[in-house]
């Protein structure tokens, strides 16, 4: 096991241990009085309205998928960051490339007008 | 003793996350369990000195395909529901094939003797990735951007005409 | 490291790729089916990582397959979803077995 | 970490009167002391604090006193604000799936603490110097964005649930834009190491890299403030005009917890950028002194940073206090159509540049140096910036012919109405 990654580990169970507390700490403190008033869906004392799953547009999926291309483009990029010194200068021709494969790719989203927000 | 207990608990999230996934009949319950496994399997990168590749896995798995399955869910939601049953005719060919399948491979990581190297692991992981990305492995690296753009075009196109073929 | 063997990581992705295949072979949905494949390629990462650790330890080979790998889940899986998204607005299911006739 | 984990083995090493059998290591007890430390000292605190100290600082801006009331300057009001979320009845919806919707704010408290293990609060300071150190800052805050939805959907609330949509939108739409400008300094760097960056950013090496990178700076900082949705990108939250976004149903603790990682995550997005672009502990006499005297250095060290920090928490403050807030198309449009062009074309300057001043092949690797290698560390650094400044300047061309080119359309489309 890699030696610099025992703290992360440690510090993630602290970590999960600061909301566990806090909870468990206001559970104990709390009062605990449900009624059905209390726990209707809060929409500023109206009643609400039709069922809480509301079809949804596509153009939050279209933003998630641009995210997810240009998402794997960076971490490729990354190795290639830590690794450019000790690199020839083709190194930057052939990110130069993959980059600009990849600005065709925003460029063509936002022609198609994938990214205007309607 | 330690390292065994830090690969059981990475493994119970792995396999109880995959469990879970192929279990539930809310698929909302699934894209988390599928996020659990996720997690488990970048602590177990971790644990086989490739910290970059776990944070590859959390970046790409946790923060972007388990967001897209959800937001995939959200869209076709009206289709869900769980009180039906979600598996299909083959279910019980797939519960008697699956285990063989298991059985087999299980024989043959038992049975192969595997070449297992002593030698220290790398140090300069990352430097290396670098290297091989522009020098051995350059062509699908390039490929990998055009395989992006045309994900890209395709999905654009898939879910965006259908939108305006409804208006 | 030595303390686990190399069978132990493989029999995990054994297992794991069964439960993806079970999935992607019994599940009616097509979001669920597509989870299925997810495992499946992970146990496969699981696999080239442990190879690269255990046997070829020196070089990051097996760590720069499962990079790739990883893109390609990732083009896989938005291509995939804007499919079944196509499907599920073209003909309001995103159940496999109703979608079997080839011309929408 | 390193001086104090050798400190304490050798004191470990003296006890005789260790009750177990074997004791934990020394590496092993520091880190678990500084985990709880950040978990349970920095985290709380940034709450209490960064509350009391934003509704001073705004009411400032907006010509009003604040809390005055509780504790002199009123900063009691604070602690006060915890102990009532702490004891408050925690209402859970009718409909809401209970499992994630308890662990949502968890994972994004969780998420937001998780970045300060590469953080180095002061020389010799550091929870862990990872390798991939703000590769794993990208990382960490994945969890976060799926908090994010996990609490919005299981609200069975519409409105929590569209908030969580919109909330996801934005915060995977600046993710590129910080990861690349990330990308930038890794390139320049030779390394994603935060201790590396540090020591690169020495006078001899060249200086703090706000100076040779500014953009790449506003590109993160700016990037930056949206993934904290804080003013003026915190329409998903938006107080005044809409109650919340995808934490409306939350009450009591879960609140408190979606809270606690808003802050963190802003304590810890001003120690990243003081780490990265302002040299982190870096100041005058702080190596000296280190090399003297260690705890004085490192006292000093830490003052440096908090100051740095504290720069920064107020100048994300002072923006709340003078900004309008984005529209939801508006900050799409400027996270995909200005900051990511920009990023990358200012990530593939900054990298020719930086090969022009490469040293020659060190260690193993024959390599030229690069033409302009003589001028060392402030040649590097004057070459980026100016490079950076005519990224900016190229920009800034190209936003006025766009504007220029949509207000002629809005102009035409106006004129055929009238005419």
């Amino acid at each position: 096991m890699q030696n610099e990654f025992i703290f992360v580990g440690i510090l993630t169970i602290c970590a999960i241990l600061l909301p566990v507390g806090g909870m468990g700490m206001s559970w104990m403190l709390r009062p605990h009085k449900p009624n059905k008033l209390k726990q209707t869906t809060y929409e500023c004392g109206l009643e609400t309205v039709g069922e809480t799953w509301a079809q949804f547009k596509v153009s939050y999926y279209i933003y998630a998928l641009i995210f997810v291309v240009f998402d794997v483009e960076a971490v490729f990029l990354f190795p290639w960051a830590v690794a450019y010194n000790k690199l020839p200068l083709y190194a930057l021709a052939e990110v130069l490339i993959f980059v600009l494969i990849l600005l065709f790719a925003l460029v063509y989203a936002w022609r198609k007008g994938a990214l205007e927000w309607i | 003793m330690t390292e065994q207990i830090v690969f059981f608990i990475f493994t119970i999230m792995v396999l109880g996350g995959g469990l879970g996934v192929v279990s539930t009949k809310n698929l909302y319950y699934a894209a988390l369990f599928l996020s659990l496994s996720f997690s488990g399997m970048a602590g177990y990168f971790i644990m086989l000195n490739a910290g970059f590749l776990a944070a590859v896995q959390i970046i790409v798995y946790v923060g972007a395909i388990a967001i897209l399955i959800l937001f995939a869910i959200m869209l076709s939601r009206k289709v869900m529901t769980t009180n039906e049953p979600q598996t299909n005719k083959q279910n019980w060919l797939a519960l008697i094939v699956t285990p063989l399948l298991y059985l087999t491979l299980i024989f043959l990581v038992v049975k192969v003797n595997w070449p297992v190297s002593s030698a220290a692991p790398a140090l300069d992981v990352l430097t290396q990735m670098g290297a091989q990305f522009l020098g051995g492995y350059l062509i699908p690296f390039e490929v990998m951007s055009v395989l992006l753009l045309v994900a890209l075009v395709g999905a654009i196109i898939l879910a965006r005409d259908v939108e305006k073929g409804r208006e | 490291m030595q303390n686990i063997p190399l069978t132990w990581w493989l029999s995990v992705a054994t297992a794991l790729f069964s439960l993806g295949l079970y999935g992607a072979l019994s599940r009616k949905n097509a979001i669920a089916i597509l989870m299925g494949l997810e495992l499946m390629l992970n146990a496969v990462n699981i696999n080239l990582v442990a190879f690269n650790r255990y046997i070829t330890p020196q070089n990051v080979t097996g760590q720069v397959f499962a990079v790739f790998v990883i893109a390609i889940a990732a083009a896989e899986a938005a291509v995939a979803l804007a499919i079944i998204i196509a499907a599920y607005r073209q003909r309001g299911t995103v159940n496999v077995d109703d979608l079997d006739s080839m011309k929408f | 970490m390193e001086p104090i984990i050798t400190w304490l083995a050798n004191l470990l090493a003296n006890v005789s009167w260790w009750p177990w059998p074997a004791p934990p290591s020394a590496a092993i007890i520091i880190w678990v002391v500084y985990g709880l430390f950040i978990a349970f000292g920095i985290a709380p605190l940034a709450m209490i604090v960064l509350t009391w100290l934003e509704r001073k600082i705004i009411a400032r801006i907006q010509d009003r006193i604040g809390p005055n009331m509780a504790g002199p300057f009123g900063w009691l009001q604070a602690v006060a604000d915890a102990i009532k979320m702490l004891t408050k009845e925690d209402t859970t919806p009718a409909g809401a799936d209970r499992i994630p919707f308890n662990l949502g704010p968890g994972l994004i408290a969780v998420s937001a603490v998780l970045v300060f293990a590469v953080i180095p609060l002061a020389p010799g300071i550091i929870g862990s110097d990872l390798n991939i150190g703000i590769f794993y800052v990208v990382a960490v805050g994945s969890f976060g964005v799926l908090g994010t939805l996990m609490a919005g959907w299981s609200s069975n609330n519409k409105y929590a649930l569209l908030g969580a949509f919109r909330a996801v939108a934005q915060l995977v739409s600046y993710e590129i834009p910080m990861a690349i400008s990330l990308i930038t300094v890794a390139v320049v760097a030779g390394s994603m190491s935060t201790l590396t960056i540090i020591h690169n950013q020495a006078v001899a090496n060249g200086g703090w890299y706000i100076v040779a990178m500014p953009i790449t700076f506003l590109v993160f900082f700016l990037a930056g403030m949206a993934e904290t949705n804080r003013s003026p990108f915190d329409l998903l939250e938006a107080d005044s005009e809409i109650v919340a976004g995808f934490h409306v149903e939350y009450s009591g603790m879960k609140y408190a917890m979606v809270m606690i990682g808003e802050y963190v995550h802003m304590l810890a997005l001003a120690g990243l950028s003081a780490t990265i672009f302002l040299g982190g502990w870096r100041g005058p006499f702080v190596e000296q002194l280190y090399n003297a005297v260690p705890i004085l250095g490192g006292l000093l060290g830490l003052v440096y940073f908090l100051a740095k920090v504290l720069l920064f928490i107020f100048v994300m403050m002072w923006f709340r206090g003078t900004l309008p807030r984005f529209r939801i198309d508006q900050l799409l449009d400027f996270g995909w159509k200005f900051l990511t062009p920009l990023s990358l074309f200012n990530l593939l300057t900054s990298a020719f540049v930086v090969k022009l001043f490469q040293p020659a092949g060190t260690a193993g690797v024959a390599l030229p140096a690069g033409p302009l290698a003589g001028f060392g560390g402030l040649g590097l650094t004057s070459a980026l910036l100016i490079s950076n400044l005519l990224v900016a300047f190229i920009a800034s061309l190209a936003v006025r012919s766009l504007a220029r080119r949509s207000r002629g359309n809005v102009l035409k489309a106006v004129a055929g109405v009238e005419g």
